[in-house]
């Protein structure tokens, strides 16, 4: 800043207050080039290495259940009562199950059902959660009063008492169980939205945009749900990874998918026997496969809630 | 304080109808039938038709709902002819049981998690935090029959530790007290269920409680990192986890049904879990409707106690 | 016939186990789990593992039988109500205290046992109208009275009044059948009861379905318990008023959980024990040897327990333990697990109960036309072709099941048993299914969907009310794992044959037992409103009694006649089987079902057991278990 | 470093302290000298991250994660404290130094009665019993003026009030009568007025207890009056040192002259531009190689880019860091074109007006149907007018309700009661269309950087948004516009395509402006514009706001705390307490004729950069603290705290009454004589 030069062609104006040195910057000086938020979330996110391996994991069963089948071709349709409950060998890497088919494949059908329905019913939980969050948490009032009571009442019901009793009534089916499961798993994204609205509602640029003349609807659109998205993407992997759990609950209660579809949940209905029975391979791979998606779901979650922090935390 | 009481009593009376009404239409929405459960192979049209005229199934709906719960507060719950009872019978009978394996499965989550949410709060990004906190998550995402089957299988039917499940010789509750060895893996299993999802909140609260200036002015007093975390930190970070543990009470009642079928424990979620088999309506609803007063109350409880615990915080 | 088995507690018991055995006469039979014959004598045919050895009797020790949750007696007054009676464990209950008047089985034979009944054998006299039945004298009640012809009568006025007062109140109720067919009974003399019937019956049928039934008539202390009120006075049970009022008083008693251990009157029995403790908690229970049982084999031991568990495995564990003897009858998924018991030093064996199995049509289905369709023999025929049974036993069973053909299984063996139930008429052979269907005019596409491509009901041609391009598809609904652990698996293999063989689409739908049984069901009140919702409902199967007819299941009207299936002359041998008087009416009836395919028959599965190795007994004893019976006097602790 | 004559009983040489970050290092202290005699009060200032914090916490070796000591030397009294066991440093803590931080209301344990937090250190360094410990509590919150001790001992710190809790601090502090205090921010949270009483108890303290104190500041007024010695600190290092006097009357540092200069004086001449300086502190992971001031001094030269100062002078009592150093404070010689000291209002010239607003919050109860039980009286009818292009400045304690003025103005709240009328019209009663349009002319600059741009807007589209809600112009035009009015408050264009969080917090005060700016209106609001920004900083955007004042002819109503800021921008100025407007009149009357007690003691309670003044101003005017809101006092709501009221204050509201042309207070017992009588007209304050 020592030398004299043409006056800058965006902030011309001389510091006032300088008078000494006729700077080149302009009078709010130059804008430091910094990562975009997105690189600095993502920068976030990779320095916490449990989330790391958990996106690694996710990835590989992605890939594995839905590219697998590909290349390890099996029967998963045909039942075939001669070759049940067979030892893994040459054939078959893993065994065979109670039907008959091929362990490893109907371990990749399975996680292909298990994400599917886990991500739709978070998907769904999500669009209710976040719609009907926003419209108590803008609203208010009276209104707002009775939409969390609702929610009060339905989540002092068990989850899984509610889903039970469905599926004593519907015939589970990928669709069917994504829709019971979303349609009563949105209490929670409801309740985060809506915390996150009344937040955000009197945070000072809503103000602002109030002040403009802004409508109601450019406030919800612009605004509010922009900002409240990063709470409701980061629920989005707790509801993935709680929905893949209660359907294993639900299998276990003996309330899976209608054949030939499984998921993981299914699978493991018949754990304990199948252990007891020395059939460990039914068991132990599947079950694993179901933790470790689980768990990855939680710690990406949690490294994406950390990360998204960041972002807005940065002042 | 008392006017905040009554007020959320009052709010508890209600949702705890509107969980009533809720689970009462859900039952009815599932189409199953009181009659063929509780006639089992003997319900056929006349059968079906003598019972429901005899239990009042033959009225509206709404008749039924408002019978249900105008019963329901003079806690009769109604007759289970599955099990041969009346369901507040039954209900009183595992009652004390269900609440000591709950209660002490959510004691020895609070133990666990609580020094160890701490230490790692203050040991973060150790080694050690990163192994509570996999062996956290592991827990965490591990369906409660999958922990408790791996239990069995090596504790007892391996190594033979514990037992696999829980004798005859535990009836009572006072019995379930006195057998540690036989309560172990229940307790340990649904306690997993929770310990998980309380350490990381606890971790996370004494991390923020950490970064408060009291905690650095109980330093700059020259206090001694043990007094600063048990005399400052301990009970301004636990405040929080009074509230996790209200909320943590539909999960538990979720746990014990899974739990108690597993190891062979009578308690209520056994008897859900029986009912649910069966579709014994009384049972179902009953156990639903106790579970949701349980969570309303707990809240409530929750929030006094925090109340109480936080001076910060006044009632009215 | 009222003896109905799949209840929902004895159904998942019940279903799916399988045994060794069987087959057709003069073919070789696969023997499953090793050779039972080796260890004892009187091992019957498809026996799976090995009973128990004898051993040489001691004296003195206790043997505990396991229950389930869930199913725990319920009641021990004998005249048990529809409610109480799905839980089968009331009975064997029951009979441990109070001898019936007739009982069974007979070793492996499924008929009544006269060593274990208070009544002889009966006699028919006035064209099957006067029935005339002596008893044995050798019973006698704890009270020091003789068991006698008044305690016949008095348990038969009992049940007359509780049935005026509700028919739901006695479980083994038909309507227009017992007890209303009995005009009068009286006792001509201490030990012979006459009974006169308000119709001829047929003698088989009377003596075998409705005086031995479920809920069995069983005489009770007519001395000690004609009373209303505790120490009330002793009332003139004769009288029907009286008889109400007696009923009524017993009958609350007898459901009432909490007393059964203390109240006195329970410990005026004629059993060969009597209950001694009864915890309401987890209705595990105690009985102590009866030293006035008047039968013999008198019990050696000197206690008697019941325990209960919340699970099979729990069972299965405790036994490991050794802290149970005797296990409840496990399903057929628990056969793997037979070395690793017997490893352990216990006794498995398993063996199926007189019953059947089967997935019901539904001739109201109109979707898809399945009514018009499944009312064709030729395509009911094609449909049985398409079960491979032996499958089905060997890889879902792990062979503890025997394929079943019709309403009265190869095995157990009853005197009835015919020709049919051992030599398939429609074994395995999805080619012969493919050809019956082309034959009808159907283009079979396997693999894919078989549609009609002739329609009429000419030869040749699909058959009435099947217009063309009509596909041959409908809903199969069955029970989930956790109430019938192998149903949804043979009802998977099925599909997938149907479908992979012959281009039958069946579309799978699981609902609980609770809620198929009550709304697939054309019987059933709610029935109507979901009559198109399914085409076959695999829900369970029946238990039969010992003259196996199917009365009030294939029959028109028949109470219990889930798919309303309408056959005139089946309806005329059911009719000679339960009026006739033809002694092999009732085989008869079962040859033509298997032949007409009521519904598909599917295979009867075993009940399993597993016994510590020191229980010793007579084969007799172990495979009463396996018909839900318990003869507990005969067992003793080996030496 | 040597320069006091006394043996200090703290003294610091060459103290550098690191903070490891997980990417890079932080030398956040650097070769720091110094030393405090006893009784003696040694001042470290310096803006936000300079180290002066850190500096405080590095003598007890309390440093935040990762931070540690990495040189130098700390002795107290002789005793070596960089390298002493932690268990004998224990001992130190608490004991020997004591410290207060600037935030009471997190520095307190919330779960803990004060009594017992005052007890702690006693009973552990002195071994006493509970009782003891206690009676000691006793005396020491004596000692620090909390009124009613004995029943206070039981209190939760959510208690007390802001001014209290500091006061537990500071009792917490002297508990063992410590050798040293360090004090940091020790006033930074509180207003004014409280902060002038806080300060004085402090000066007092420490003469009576002979304590060595060290003040960190980042306000040069706090430090003129309360120190011996000055430290100024910059990046880390020690730039300048002297005793209080020297260096506010001959400062070498372009540093220490820029701090000084770029704050507004209560006297300040308004036709005047602030000193400023340019860019922001360097970061110091890395600091940069010379002289760290280098980037933002008029003076550096090419040596000052490589070659680092040392700390030298003529004379060991003043020490500068600087090769080209100054001589004495700035003269303030920049004059805004066109600004005059004062824009005159023609008569009746009623741009904005409001009347007789009144805002009240409702406070509620329950659980399911929440109902009123209370409400917090904000603003209880207030009527003032602004003309067109004047500027109003608004000033009061935190609470006093002018933020929700503010807000009622450009109707991001509703009155309660009375109205607002803008050139005439009742702008908030229109419907929609015309709604919409009338809130063009009505904009808000907000006082919180962070939370008044939407963090997941670009920039462009921070600034077009006022432009597509109030369909003006085409895109061209619309982008025409924010290249203008970017070039107006000085930021470059590569701007536009950025998120907020990528901006310094003076760079956000700036967008704001801009958005404000964007739809041409006729009245701004500024609430607080320049409170949560650095002392150089401030300068900048005060500057701005100056320049856009006389170059837009824009009206604006200022809030602040801060009597400064609000002279120097505003030419009439209203002064408000608790919901009431108490005084209103032009600048220049209301700073040098006040005719409110409140306002007077308002004034005397800012602490001025000159130690002459300073060191000689009376005791503290008000006592006490702001009474609740929901329940204010009856009659004048300042007679709790005023040390003229009698019996009528507290029975009958005081009217505004004039005092001189366009001059008016609410007061019984004004400081003078009234000119005419009370009219309630006058509170539209007419100039004529």
């Amino acid at each position: 800043m020592t030398e004299l030069g043409a006056e800058d062609l965006v902030g011309g104006v001389p510091s006032l207050g300088s008078p000494n040195v006729p700077t080149l910057a302009p009078e709010g000086g130059e804008v430091q080039v910094l990562a975009s938020g997105w690189r600095l979330a993502t920068r976030e996110f990779l320095s916490n290495r449990l989330a790391v391996v958990g996106l690694g994991i996710l990835v590989f069963f992605v890939l594995a259940c839905f590219l697998g089948p590909l290349f390890y071709h099996t029967n998963q349709t045909i039942s075939n009562p001669l070759v049940t409950d067979g030892a893994p060998g040459a054939t078959h890497l893993l065994g065979t199950d109670d039907n008959g088919f091929d362990e490893l494949g109907r371990i990749m059908a399975g996680g292909q059902t298990a994400l599917e329905i886990g991500f739709f019913a978070a998907l769904m939980a999500t669009v209710i959660g976040t719609l009907y969050g926003a419209l108590a948490g803008l609203v208010g009032g009276i209104v707002d009063g009775v939409l969390m009571r609702l929610v009060d009442i339905l989540l002092s019901i068990p989850l899984l008492f509610i889903v039970l009793v469905l599926a004593t009534r519907y015939s589970a089916t990928v669709l069917s169980q994504s829709l019971i499961i979303g349609l009563f798993s949105w209490l929670v994204p409801s309740r985060l939205v809506r915390g996150e609205v009344l937040t955000l509602r009197v945070r000072d640029f809503v103000v602002a945009a109030r002040i403009m003349g802004s409508s109601q609807r450019r406030l919800i659109v612009r605004h509010l749900i922009p900002n409240a998205l990063s709470v409701v993407i980061v629920n989005i992997t707790f509801l993935i990874a709680d929905s893949i759990l209660l359907i294993a609950y639900l299998g276990f209660l003996g309330f899976g998918l209608t054949f030939p579809t499984a998921s993981w949940g299914d699978m493991l209905g018949n754990a304990q026997q199948a252990v007891e029975s020395g059939y460990w391979w039914l068991v132990y791979p599947v079950g694993i496969c179901l933790v470790l998606v689980v768990m990855a779901c939680n710690l990406v979650g949690d490294a994406l809630r950390d990360a998204f922090d960041v972002r807005l935390r940065r002042r | 304080m008392t006017g905040y009481i009554v007020r959320r009593c009052i709010a508890a009376v209600i949702i705890a109808l509107g969980v009533a009404a809720v689970v009462y239409l859900l039952l009815n929405f599932t189409g199953g039938s009181p009659a063929a459960a509780a006639l089992g192979n003997h319900y056929n049209k006349i059968t079906a038709a003598l019972w429901n005229k005899q239990h009042g199934y033959d009225k509206p709906l709404v008749v039924q709902i408002v019978d249900y719960v105008w019963n329901a507060i003079h806690l009769n719950f109604g007759y289970s002819y599955k099990q041969g009872q009346s369901v507040a019978a039954l209900l009183n009978e595992d009652a004390g049981r269900t609440a000591y394996l709950s209660g002490a499965a959510l004691v020895l989550a609070l133990l666990i998690a609580m020094p160890l949410g701490i230490a790692q709060a203050v040991k973060r990004n150790s080694i050690g935090d990163y192994v509570a906190t996999g062996v956290a998550f592991t827990l965490y995402s591990m369906p409660a029959f999958f922990l408790g089957l791996i239990l069995i299988q090596f504790l007892a039917l391996d190594l033979h530790v514990f037992p696999a499940f829980v004798g005859d010789n535990v009836t009572t509750t006072w019995q379930a007290v006195t057998h540690p060895l036989e309560m172990a893996l229940p307790i340990v299993t649904l306690a997993a269920l929770t310990v998980a999802s309380f350490s990381r909140y606890m971790r996370s609260s004494a991390l923020d409680a950490l970064a408060q200036d009291y905690i650095r002015l109980a330093r700059a007093k020259g206090l001694r990192e043990r007094a600063v975390l048990t005399r400052h930190l301990l009970r301004n970070a636990s405040l929080p986890m009074i509230t996790l543990v209200g909320l943590s009470i539909p999960g538990l009642l979720a746990g014990n049904i899974i739990t108690e079928s597993l190891f062979n424990y009578p308690g209520l979620g056994l008897l859900f879990y029986d009912a649910l088999q069966n579709l014994d309506y009384p049972i179902l609803l009953a156990y639903t409707l106790i579970g949701g007063i349980l969570t309303v109350t707990g809240n409530l409880i929750a929030d006094i106690a925090v109340a109480v615990a936080d001076p910060r915080i006044r009632l009215d | 016939m009222d003896r109905w088995g799949a209840a929902n507690g004895l159904m998942r018991a019940r279903r799916r186990l399988l045994g060794a055995a069987v087959v057709a006469a003069g073919v070789a039979l696969l023997s499953l789990a090793g050779s039972a014959g080796a260890q004892s004598s009187s091992s019957p045919p498809g026996l799976f593992g090995s009973l128990p050895t004898a051993g040489t009797a001691s004296t003195g020790g206790t043997i505990s039988v396991g229950f389930l949750t869930g199913s725990t007696p319920l009641t021990i007054f004998p005249i048990t109500a529809d409610t109480d009676a799905s839980v089968y464990t009331s009975f064997s209950f029951q009979y441990d205290f109070f001898v019936p008047l007739y009982n069974g089985p007979e070793g492996a034979t499924q008929e009544i046992d006269y060593a274990v009944s208070v009544g002889k054998k009966p006699t028919f006299s006035d064209n099957n109208q006067t029935v005339t039945i002596p008893l044995n004298t050798n019973y006698k009640w704890s009270n020091g009275q003789p068991v006698d012809a008044n305690d016949l009568v008095f348990d038969i006025d009992l049940i007359k009044a509780a049935v005026k007062e509700n028919p739901a109140n006695f479980s083994s109720y038909t309507p227009g059948l017992f007890p209303a067919d009995i005009t009068r009974i009286s006792a001509t003399s201490k030990y012979t009861v006459v009974i006169h019937l308000s119709k001829p019956l047929n003698p088989n049928f009377f003596l075998n379905d409705e005086l031995e039934s479920e809920a069995a008539i069983v005489p009770l202390p007519s001395t000690a318990w004609n009373v209303d009120s505790a120490g009330g006075a002793h009332l003139d049970y004769t009288n029907p008023a009286n008889a109400k009022k007696i009923y009524d008083y017993l009958n609350k008693l007898g459901t009432s959980v909490a007393t059964f251990g203390s109240n006195p009157l329970w410990k005026i029995a004629d059993g060969p024990f009597v209950l001694k403790t009864f915890n309401t908690t987890n209705s595990s229970w105690t009985a102590t040897p009866n030293p006035d049982f008047g039968g013999s084999p008198k019990p050696a031991y000197s206690e008697l327990e019941g325990l209960t568990f919340t699970s099979q495995t729990a069972m299965l564990n405790a036994l490991k333990s050794g802290a149970l003897d005797i296990s409840s009858p496990l399903d057929p998924t628990y056969a793997p697990q037979a070395s690793t018991l017997r490893a352990a030093g216990d006794s498995v064996y398993a063996y199926p109960d007189l019953g059947f199995f089967d997935a019901i049509f539904n001739f109201k289905d109109t979707t898809n036309h399945f009514n018009s369709i499944i009312s064709q023999l030729y395509a009911r025929q094609a449909l049985a072709y398409l079960e491979d049974q032996a499958a089905y036993v060997k890889g879902i069973y792990k062979g503890a099941a025997v394929a079943a053909y019709g309403p009265v299984p190869s095995v157990p063996r009853t005197p009835f048993t015919p020709s049919d139930a051992i030599n398939p008429p429609y074994p395995y052979n999805p080619s012969k299914a493919v050809a019956l269907l082309k034959s009808h005019g159907w283009n079979v596409v396997p693999g894919a969907q078989t549609t009609c491509t002739k329609p009429g009901s000419g030869a040749g041609e699909c058959g009435a009310g099947i217009p063309k391009g009509t596909p041959f598809k409908f809903v199969w609904v069955y029970i989930p794992a956790s109430e019938a652990p192998v149903a949804p698996l043979t009802s998977e293999a099925f599909a997938s044959e149907a479908k992979a063989a012959v281009g039958i689409n069946v579309v799978l739908s699981q609902k609980t037992f609770n809620f198929a049984f009550a709304n697939y069901n054309d019987a059933a009140p709610a029935g109507a409103k979901y009559v198109n919702d399914w085409g076959v409902n695999d829900f369970g199967g029946f238990t039969d009694d010992y003259w196996p007819t199917t009365n009030s299941i294939f029959n028109t009207g028949g109470t219990y006649n889930q798919g309303a299936y309408h056959d005139a002359t089946l309806d005329q041998l059911v009719h000679n089987s339960v009026f006739g008087n033809s002694a092999s009416a009732v085989t008869a009836e079962a040859s033509y079902l298997a032949k007409a395919v009521p519904a598909l028959f599917m295979p009867n599965n075993d009940l399993i057991i597993a016994v510590n190795n020191k229980v010793g007994g007579p084969a007799a004893s172990f495979l009463a278990l396996t018909a839900y019976q318990d003869l507990p006097q005969y067992w003793y602790i080996k030496k | 470093m040597t320069g006091m004559g006394t043996t200090g009983v703290l003294e610091v040489t060459n103290l550098s302290t690191q903070i490891r970050l997980s990417r890079s290092v932080v030398e956040a202290v650097g070769n720091v000298d110094f030393a405090i005699g006893a009784g003696e009060t040694l001042g470290l200032v310096g803006e936000s991250g300079c180290g002066k914090s850190m500096t405080g916490l590095s003598l007890i070796r309390l440093l935040p994660n990762g931070g540690h000591i990495v040189g130098g030397s700390i002795k107290l009294r002789g005793l070596e404290l960089v390298d002493l066991a932690e268990d004998d440093l224990r001992a130190v803590r608490g004991n020997e130094i004591a410290i207060i931080f600037q935030d009471s209301q997190s520095s307190l344990n919330p779960t803990m009665p004060i009594g017992r937090q005052v007890a702690e250190p006693v009973r552990l360094h002195r071994g006493v019993s509970k009782s003891e410990a206690r009676e000691r509590a006793l005396e020491v919150l004596e000692l620090v003026g909390l009124p009613h001790p004995r029943e206070r001992l039981d209190d939760f710190p959510h208690q007390l009030s802001g001014g209290l809790r500091q006061r537990v601090m500071i009792a917490i502090a002297l508990a063992c009568e410590p050798k040293v205090l360090v004090a940091d921010e020790p006033t930074t949270a509180l207003d004014v007025t409280i902060q002038a009483q806080i300060l004085a108890l402090l000066d007092d303290l420490e003469e009576r207890l002979g304590m060595a104190t060290l003040l960190i500041t980042h306000d040069m007024g706090v430090v003129a009056g309360r120190t011996d010695r000055i430290n100024v600190m910059y990046a880390g290092r020690i730039v300048e040192t002297a005793k209080t006097e020297r260096i506010f009357a001959g400062m070498r540092h372009p540093y220490t002259q820029a701090l000084l200069g770029s704050i507004p004086s209560l006297d300040q001449d308004r036709s005047k531009a602030l000193y400023t300086i340019p860019g922001l502190p360097p970061d110091l992971a890395p600091p940069p190689p010379g002289c760290r001031f280098a980037a933002r001094c008029p003076r550096a030269t090419e040596q000052c880019q490589v070659e680092e100062p040392p700390l030298t002078g003529e004379d060991a009592d003043h020490l500068f860091a600087c090769w080209h150093p100054v001589d004495g404070p700035v003269e303030r010689s920049v004059t805004i074109p066109h600004a005059t000291a004062t824009n005159g209002r023609a008569e009746g010239d009623r741009l904005l007006q409001v009347n007789g607003a009144v805002r009240e919050f409702p406070v509620t109860a329950g659980v399911i149907l929440r109902r009123q039980v209370d409400s917090v009286k904000a603003v209880s009818g207030i009527s003032v007018e602004v003309g067109s292009g004047e500027t109003l400045g608004l000033v009061g304690e935190s609470g006093c309700g002018k933020t929700t003025l503010g807000k009622l103005v450009v109707g991001a709240e509703k009155p309660d009661a009375g109205t607002v009328e803008l050139a005439g019209k009742r702008v908030f009663d229109l419907r929609r269309g015309a709604l919409r349009r009338a809130r063009r002319d009505l904009q808000m600059m907000f006082q919180d950087p962070y939370s008044s741009l939407d963090p997941r807007m670009r920039v462009h589209a921070i600034l077009r948004e006022p432009l597509q809600i109030q369909r003006v112009g085409t895109r061209r035009e619309q982008d025409e516009k924010i290249t203008n009015v970017m070039r107006e408050v000085g930021l470059p264009l590569t701007a536009l395509e950025r998120y907020p969080h990528e901006f310094s917090g003076g760079q956000r005060q700036r967008i704001g402006l801009a958005r404000a700016l964007m739809l041409d209106p006729q009245v701004i609001v500024a609430d607080e514009p320049v409170s949560a920004l650095d002392v150089s900083i401030r300068s900048q955007i005060l500057n701005l706001m100056r320049r856009l004042q006389v170059e837009r002819g824009t009206a604006s109503i200022v809030i602040s705390h801060d009597l400064a800021v609000v002279r120097y921008l505003s030419d009439r100025i209203g002064v408000m307490y608790l919901g009431k407007l108490v005084e209103l009149g032009s600048s220049d009357d209301v700073y040098h004729h006040p005719a409110h007690p409140y306002t007077e003691a308002l004034i005397a309670a800012i602490p001025v950069p000159d130690p002459t003044v300073e060191k000689h101003k009376g005791a503290v005017a008000i006592r006490g603290d702001l009474p609740s809101p929901r329940n204010p006092p009856s009659g004048c709501r300042f007679r709790t705290r005023c040390p003229r009221a009698q019996e009528l204050c507290a029975q009958v509201e005081p009217l505004l009454r004039p005092f001189g042309p366009g001059h008016v207070a609410a007061c019984h017992f004004p400081l003078q004589e009234p000119v005419g009588t009370a009219e309630p007209e006058a509170a539209h304050g007419s100039a004529g």
